[in-house]
């Protein structure tokens, strides 16, 4: 065995050693009176949210309010990747952005059963991601999973047209604008807050700009409005992320 | 307004990058300014910010996020909190960033033209990610800052040359490793506590009993994955190949800023989430920290000796002034502790000034060997002063900050009667002392005269008060960097000096943060 | 017999874990680092999610029509304007914290997917970028490359 | 004892540190810049002398700048010793000032502003260290005293320069940093944060014999500008520098500087009332005795002057450790005088080194052969400072060697007044023939004189100043004796 398989397995055996250690130390799995489970921070979110925010779904609420400053920065993470992707591959030359636009009128060339069942998907899939992402409050879904679904449509249109195609509908400068205007929208969301004299990220004071009857009401709408600047983001940068790795960056061809 | 510097100290930063992913890619002369503009506005707020802890009663400013406040005596949302050692922090960390920017506008420009944008919205949210790190009262914010900083930093080192792809590689690994650890202690402290703000952990880990396997895997997890992240020896290797082949302006913010951002958060985990008592006491491992401390330097110091690329020797006095700086904070009483901070940072401007100076010598000369310093003091004199002055403060003379470092970090550690770690500590500063003296000596001596015997006439006494070399290569490519570049390298030159005069004042706010330490000696 | 079922998640999660740690340190081809840093990761959202599990009983974190807006009608809530919060708590039926899974851990993990999948996307890139350079992902080849001077 | 507190001590050191302003500024014209040389050392010296009067009556001039570290505030203190070594000092800097405006122009060096800039800076910290009231401010000024002579031993830039200077640079930096630094931070720690030379005395319970011989032997090693073997190779090698460095600084300010820190450790730090409780300034003394006599030893087998010389200085520099570490009062007095009496000797002597060099381009003894009687100034100058380092009559060196002599007497140190008596006469052994062959010798084959003069007159007259300060010292050693014996009184 190499001497590098030896010290990682060294490594690996004290480190699971520890790690099986500790776990004599937890509660008994499932417990739900464990200071994790049962402690005042989870009992307030369990039985307080739907008061203070009025979003049935809990994990929603602490995402995007209790914990909204973390999922800002959740946000700037992914468009942190999709930026970072572009900075270390690149994002095509002008003279290639050109023979993106040739090639995109060669489409009617590609395979007829691939683009037919993607011409029948892609929309079906765009609107299911919007009421995923609209739905979020009620529902498992939100800014993430909406935006990962739409920048999916996207990938289906690459994969059935070329990357060409999916390009001229949703160019690259292009999607580094929506991913901004992303996180634009969720920042500056905590930022109209501060204007109104609150803290970052205070909605309830955004009942008075936004049609809502009260406080509670106004961190609800406000949660939707952060749910869809994260889908921006999360849009394009899932597309921008495809779009480099599967061109190497030069953004043409594709699979 | 005045209350929301907290606040504000991170939006600029990232306002900026979104105002530059707005505009930037259409209109790339933009960036430099916006840049500019977003940094000295957090410089300001992180100032605000420092002003407002110390008018503050109780030494600590707590901002609020989502405006849901306390209830119960529990954070329901995430905070922030603002004591003296964060303040210092934040101050730091803006104000190297926004002598950064500056500094770097013709290097960015030369080194990666067709990534401008690309560049400044990176630095920005990597910039907003350290300073998040700082301010943030919450362990798993921490966690999700720490990833921000890591990514840019992964993407800033990538974009250098073909050697720092690789070794950004191998910083993607040990970088992930470093925070995976990290968030399972987080997890391990979840787990036991129910909570994931720092004072919240801290007040309901009294009540759990000190002999909890899992809080005590949870603090070694912790303590693993920021050693992984500082290149704590021997956990160092991915560092000194990412911070050498990164480009300039990646290097000269990244070396002086993320290893001491990490070094932060381990002192914030052991003063403000488990506690000096559990720490030092409860867990009794200060005689192994101390000692793994002191072969960091050592070995920080040898691994220093034998290069002979500039930024790599740097790179491995940063490996050994790490160990300083551990050892210090585990020597177990308040004097290591005030020299590891004031160490923190009176290193981070240290190693900001010489990779300046490394970054300009290189841009000057095209060379990153040693000998690209011969001869030097004449072409370049005033880079020259500002790397003299910072090889003071790194062999630690008075009255650079350096110096009163060193003597903090001394007094703990013959204190604490760790003596070993007492000579580690003065054997690097005399490797420091060879390393840096041979630098000096050929950038004043070397290559002045080619033929090696002085010359001892009138004339080279006119040549040189007319700015002219008989013997030298042509000036034009040796011309001084632009103001741009020396500006800021000399502002951190004097601020060197201005730390270490003013030490006693500086050592008077860490002591705010210390000051529970005082009690636990008390206590022996 | 119940240590076992106390305790498998957490085992399970160690395991798994190690196999991902294993791979990121031994494994020579880059992709399987990156195969064995997603495994890695895998294993700690596993931890965490564990974290939060209430037993049998316990049903997902999303409150039922009821329990957000109590019995009454719908716009009856609405009717009670600005000072509803004290009104419609009295109203509503009470919450048995047992009955509902932690959310938290449920939350701290969606964020850390996201940092899973930026990081792998970054890593990916700079192996492509890697591959581009030195026509190899084999740590070996590629440092043989570096140490030919090739670097 | 009255404490004044005043501004001058600062003033004092200042002087010559402000005289780098014109120095540069006057770069070009080169008369205005060593008139600027000089007119910063007269104030230098008549600040140091407008204190004198009041040091006599037993006043004690005091500044303080600023507490730099919890305790220790960056400090001057103007006692008899510092200012008996101020004294010496700035007397000196205004006749090496004349005398290297000859010797640079007699030999066209280059980089004369670095030169006479750096120089200047050196005599600062020199102060600076003289002044200081405690161990802290000590050691800062000690440290800029080492970086402040660098460019100036290795002014020649040659290779054998550079050699020098890096031998010197990390022996001097070497030691302070890594011994006298963790010393002072153990006496800070063990004193209860205090440093100042008049509240440390009080060791007993604190340390034990051998926790304050480690403490002891760290100090005096640790200043290594202070020459004990085997710390004492940096000094041959600074010989390298211009003459008129090692003039001033290799004979008076920097050698000096170590011996006075020495002296500062005995008697402010230690004290000598706690080390003869302990017993361990023996081993210091062994050391330093050794020393004397392998340095003269070495510099009997010496052909080039300079480092005759310099083995000398190691040798006299070990005389006043030695003195000093014996305790006894008559040898610490002696101690403190041989300072003064080795500084004026030790200076005409390399003096008289440069202006042959200037005159000859000789550097080697067995060139010297029948030269006395073309310089015949210099050559007498030679003479009668080599009688004031042997301890003759008629030269001050008498005086002070007298008192280390009744001082080992009275410590019952038999062994080590042998020392004493055995290294003059090696002392003599090694610079008689020197001035025998020079007036009374024959040139060696090809070798002539005929043509030779007298150095510059900016050379030879200082040179000639202070040897008759050495002869006058014998008879009027008034103003040095009353500095030493206040700061033995003062302690007692």
């Amino acid at each position: 065995m190499a001497p590098m398989k030896i010290v990682a397995l060294i490594t690996v055996i004290i480190t699971g050693g520890l790690l099986l250690y500790a776990t004599g130390d937890f509660p008994a799995w499932g417990d739900p009176l464990s200071p994790a489970n049962n402690s005042a921070l989870s009992r307030h979110y369990i039985e307080q949210s739907r008061v203070e925010t009025a979003v049935p779904n809990l994990v929603t609420a602490v995402l995007a309010d209790y914990r909204g400053y973390d999922t800002m920065f959740e946000t700037v993470v992914v468009f942190v990747a999709g930026l970072a992707i572009l900075a270390v591959l690149g994002q095509g030359t002008s003279r290639e952005r050109a023979a993106i636009q040739r090639s995109a009128e060669r489409y009617q060339e590609r395979d007829m059963i691939n683009i037919m069942t993607a011409r029948l998907i892609v929309p079906v899939l765009q609107l299911f991601s919007l009421y995923v992402l609209a739905h979020g409050h009620y529902s498992p879904g939100g800014g993430f999973q909406g935006g990962v679904m739409f920048g999916a449509s996207f990938i289906l249109i690459a994969l059935a047209g070329g990357l060409p195609e999916a390009l001229s509908r949703l160019s690259i400068p292009g999607a580094l604008l929506l991913a901004g205007l992303g996180v634009l929208l969720y920042g500056g969301t905590g930022l109209v807050c501060m204007m109104l004299g609150q803290n970052f990220l205070d909605y309830h004071i955004l009942h008075r700009l936004l049609p809502a009857t009260d406080a509670v009401m106004a961190r609800y709408h406000a949660m939707l409005i952060v749910e869809i600047g994260v889908a921006f983001t999360v849009t394009a940068i899932m597309f921008i992320i495809y779009a480099a790795l599967s061109s190497r960056g030069r953004m043409t061809g594709g699979l | 307004m005045v209350e929301q510097f907290p606040i504000l100290i991170e939006l600029c930063p990232l306002f900026g990058a979104i105002l530059i992913a707005i505009l930037g890619f259409r209109m790339p002369k933009l960036c430099y300014p916006i840049t500019v503009l977003a940094m000295a506005l957090s410089c300001a707020a992180a100032i605000g910010t420092f002003m407002m802890m110390l008018a503050s009663p109780s030494g600590t400013v707590i901002y609020d996020l989502s405006g849901w406040g306390r209830v119960n005596d529990t954070a329901i949302s995430i905070e922030y909190r603002v004591d003296a050692l964060s303040a210092l922090m934040l101050v730091l960390i803006s104000s190297v960033a926004f002598l950064n920017v500056i500094y770097s506008k013709v290097r960015v420009a030369q080194e990666t033209p067709s990534k401008i944008p690309h560049f400044y919205i990176l630095y920005l949210l990597l910039v907003a990610g350290l300073e998040g790190i700082t301010i943030t009262n919450d362990a798993f914010n921490l966690y999700v800052l720490v990833e921000i900083s890591s990514l840019t930093g992964y993407a800033l080192i990538a974009i250098g040359s073909k050697r720092a792809v690789i070794s950004s590689f191998n910083y993607v690994i040990m970088g992930t490793i470093g925070a995976s650890f990290f968030l399972l202690g987080v997890g391990y402290l979840y787990i036991k506590t129910g909570t994931l703000n720092m004072s919240d952990i801290r007040s309901i880990m009294e009540a759990i009993p000190d002999d909890s396997k899992a809080i005590k895997v949870g603090f070694m997890l912790i303590m693993i994955g920021v050693w992984v992240k500082m290149a704590f020896f021997p956990l160092h290797g991915w560092l000194p190949n990412a911070y050498a082949y990164a480009p300039t302006a990646t290097g000269a913010l990244m070396a002086p800023l993320v290893t001491k951002v990490m070094i932060y958060i381990m002192i914030r985990m052991m003063l403000s989430v488990f506690g000096p008592e559990y720490v030092y006491e409860t867990l009794g491992w200060t005689d192994v920290v101390v000692t793994l401390s002191t072969i960091a330097i050592v070995a920080g110091s040898f691994f220093a000796l034998s290069r002979s690329d500039l930024r790599k020797m740097l790179t491995y006095i940063i490996v050994a002034e790490v160990g300083y700086m551990v050892g210090g904070a585990w020597l177990a009483n308040s004097q290591g502790m005030t020299g590891a901070i004031y160490h923190l940072l009176s290193d981070a401007l240290m190693t900001f000034c010489l990779f300046m100076v490394v970054g300009i010598v290189v841009s000057r000369t095209g060379d990153p060997k040693l000998t690209a310093f011969q001869g030097l003091y004449r072409k370049m004199p005033i880079t020259m002063v500002g790397f003299t002055i910072a090889a003071l403060s790194m062999i630690g003379l008075p009255p650079t900050c350096g110096f009163f470092s060193k003597w903090y970090l001394l007094r703990g550690g013959i204190e604490a009667g760790q003596y070993h770690y007492v000579g580690a500590l003065l054997f690097s500063s005399l490797v420091n002392a060879v390393l840096f003296f041979r630098l000096i000596e050929m950038a004043y001596y070397h290559g002045a005269h080619a033929h090696g015997e002085p010359i001892r006439d009138e004339d080279h006494e006119q040549y040189r008060m007319h700015g002219a070399d008989p013997d030298s290569q042509p000036k034009e490519t040796l011309a001084n960097a632009p103001w741009s570049m020396l500006g800021p390298m000399l502002v951190v030159a004097i601020g060197l000096i201005a730390l270490g005069v003013f030490n006693s004042t500086v050592t008077e706010w860490i002591g705010q943060v210390v000051a529970n330490l005082n009690v636990l000696e008390g206590a022996n | 017999m119940e240590f076992i079922v106390n305790n498998f998640n957490y085992w399970i999660y160690v395991i798994l874990m190690m196999i991902g740690l294993f791979a990121m340190i031994a494994k020579n081809n880059l992709i399987k680092k990156l195969v064995g840093m997603t495994i890695f990761q895998t294993a700690i959202i596993l931890f965490y999610v564990s974290i939060g599990v209430k037993g049998e009983g316990a049903t997902i974190p999303i409150l039922s029509y009821e329990q957000v807006h109590g019995t009454h009608h719908v716009e009856e809530a609405d009717h009670a304007g600005e000072d509803d919060s004290h009104h419609a708590q009295a109203d509503l039926p009470e919450i048995d914290a047992r009955t509902i899974t932690n959310p938290i851990p449920h939350v701290l993990m969606l964020t850390a997917i996201v940092v899973g999948v930026a990081t792998l996307g970054v890593a990916l890139a700079i192996s492509q970028r890697i591959f581009h350079f030195y026509g190899s992902l084999d740590e070996d080849v590629i440092l043989a490359k570096i140490q030919k001077g090739d670097g | 004892m009255e404490i004044v507190t005043s501004i001058i001590p600062l003033l004092a050191c200042l002087a010559s540190l402000l005289a780098v302003i014109p120095i540069v500024v006057f770069r070009k014209s080169p008369n205005l810049r060593e008139a600027a040389t000089v007119v910063a050392g007269v104030a230098k010296l008549s600040l140091v002398l407008t204190m004198l009067p009041g040091i006599l009556s037993g006043k004690v001039y005091e500044f303080t700048f600023i507490e730099i570290i919890e305790g220790i505030p960056l400090q001057f203190r103007v006692d008899g010793l510092g200012m008996l070594f101020a004294l010496v000092a700035s007397s000196l800097w205004i006749l090496t000032s004349f005398y290297a405006v000859g010797y640079m122009r007699g030999l066209k060096e280059h980089a004369q502003t670095r030169f006479y800039s750096f120089f200047a800076i050196s005599l600062s910290a020199t102060l600076g260290v003289a002044f200081s009231a405690n161990l802290f401010t000590l050691y800062v000024f000690y440290e800029m005293l080492s970086l402040a002579t660098f460019p100036l031993v290795t002014h020649n830039q040659d290779k054998e320069a550079r050699s020098g200077g890096r031998t010197y640079l990390s022996y001097l930096l070497g030691t302070s940093v890594g011994f006298v630094l963790p010393a002072m931070i153990f006496c800070y720690v063990k004193s209860g944060s205090s440093l100042s030379f008049t509240e440390l005395h009080d060791w007993s319970g604190v340390l034990d014999p051998s926790a304050a011989l480690l403490l002891l032997l760290l100090f005096v090693f640790g200043f290594a500008k202070a020459g004990i073997m085997p710390f004492h190779s940096w000094l041959p090698n600074a010989m390298v520098a211009p003459t008129p460095v090692s003039a001033l600084l290799h004979a008076v300010a920097v050698v000096k500087v170590g011996v006075f820190s020495v002296i500062r450790v005995f008697t402010g730090v230690l004290g000598t009332d706690f080390l003869s409780t302990v017993d361990v300034a023996t081993v210091v003394s062994w050391a330093a005795g050794a020393t004397v006599i392998i340095s003269s030893l070495i510099a009997m087998t010496q052909d080039n002057l300079k480092r005759l010389l310099a083995f000398s200085t190691v040798g006299q520099l070990s005389y006043i450790t030695l003195g000093v570490s014996l305790l006894a009062t008559q040898a610490v007095q002696g101690s403190m005088l041989h300072i003064p009496m080795h500084a004026f000797g030790k200076i005409t002597l390399f003096f008289c080194a440069g202006a042959i060099y200037v005159a000859t381009g000789k550097k080697y003894i067995s060139q010297m052969r029948g030269l006395g009687r073309a310089m015949p100034w210099t050559f007498g100058a030679f003479a009668i400072a080599a009688m004031s380092v042997i301890g003759l009559p008629l030269t001050g060196g008498l005086l002070s060697k007298m008192y280390m002599i009744w001082g080992a007497a009275n410590a019952q140190q038999h062994a080590l007044l042998a020392v004493y008596l055995v290294s003059s006469v090696l002392n003599g052994v090694y610079f008689f023939p020197i001035v025998y062959r020079a007036f009374l010798g024959k040139p060696a084959d090809g070798e002539m004189h005929d043509r030779v003069k007298e150095a510059p007159l900016a050379c030879v007259i200082p040179l000639v100043i202070t040897a008759t300060v050495s002869v006058l010292l014998f008879f009027f050693p008034g103003v040095f004796f009353e500095l030493t014996t206040l700061m033995i009184s003062s302690k007692s």
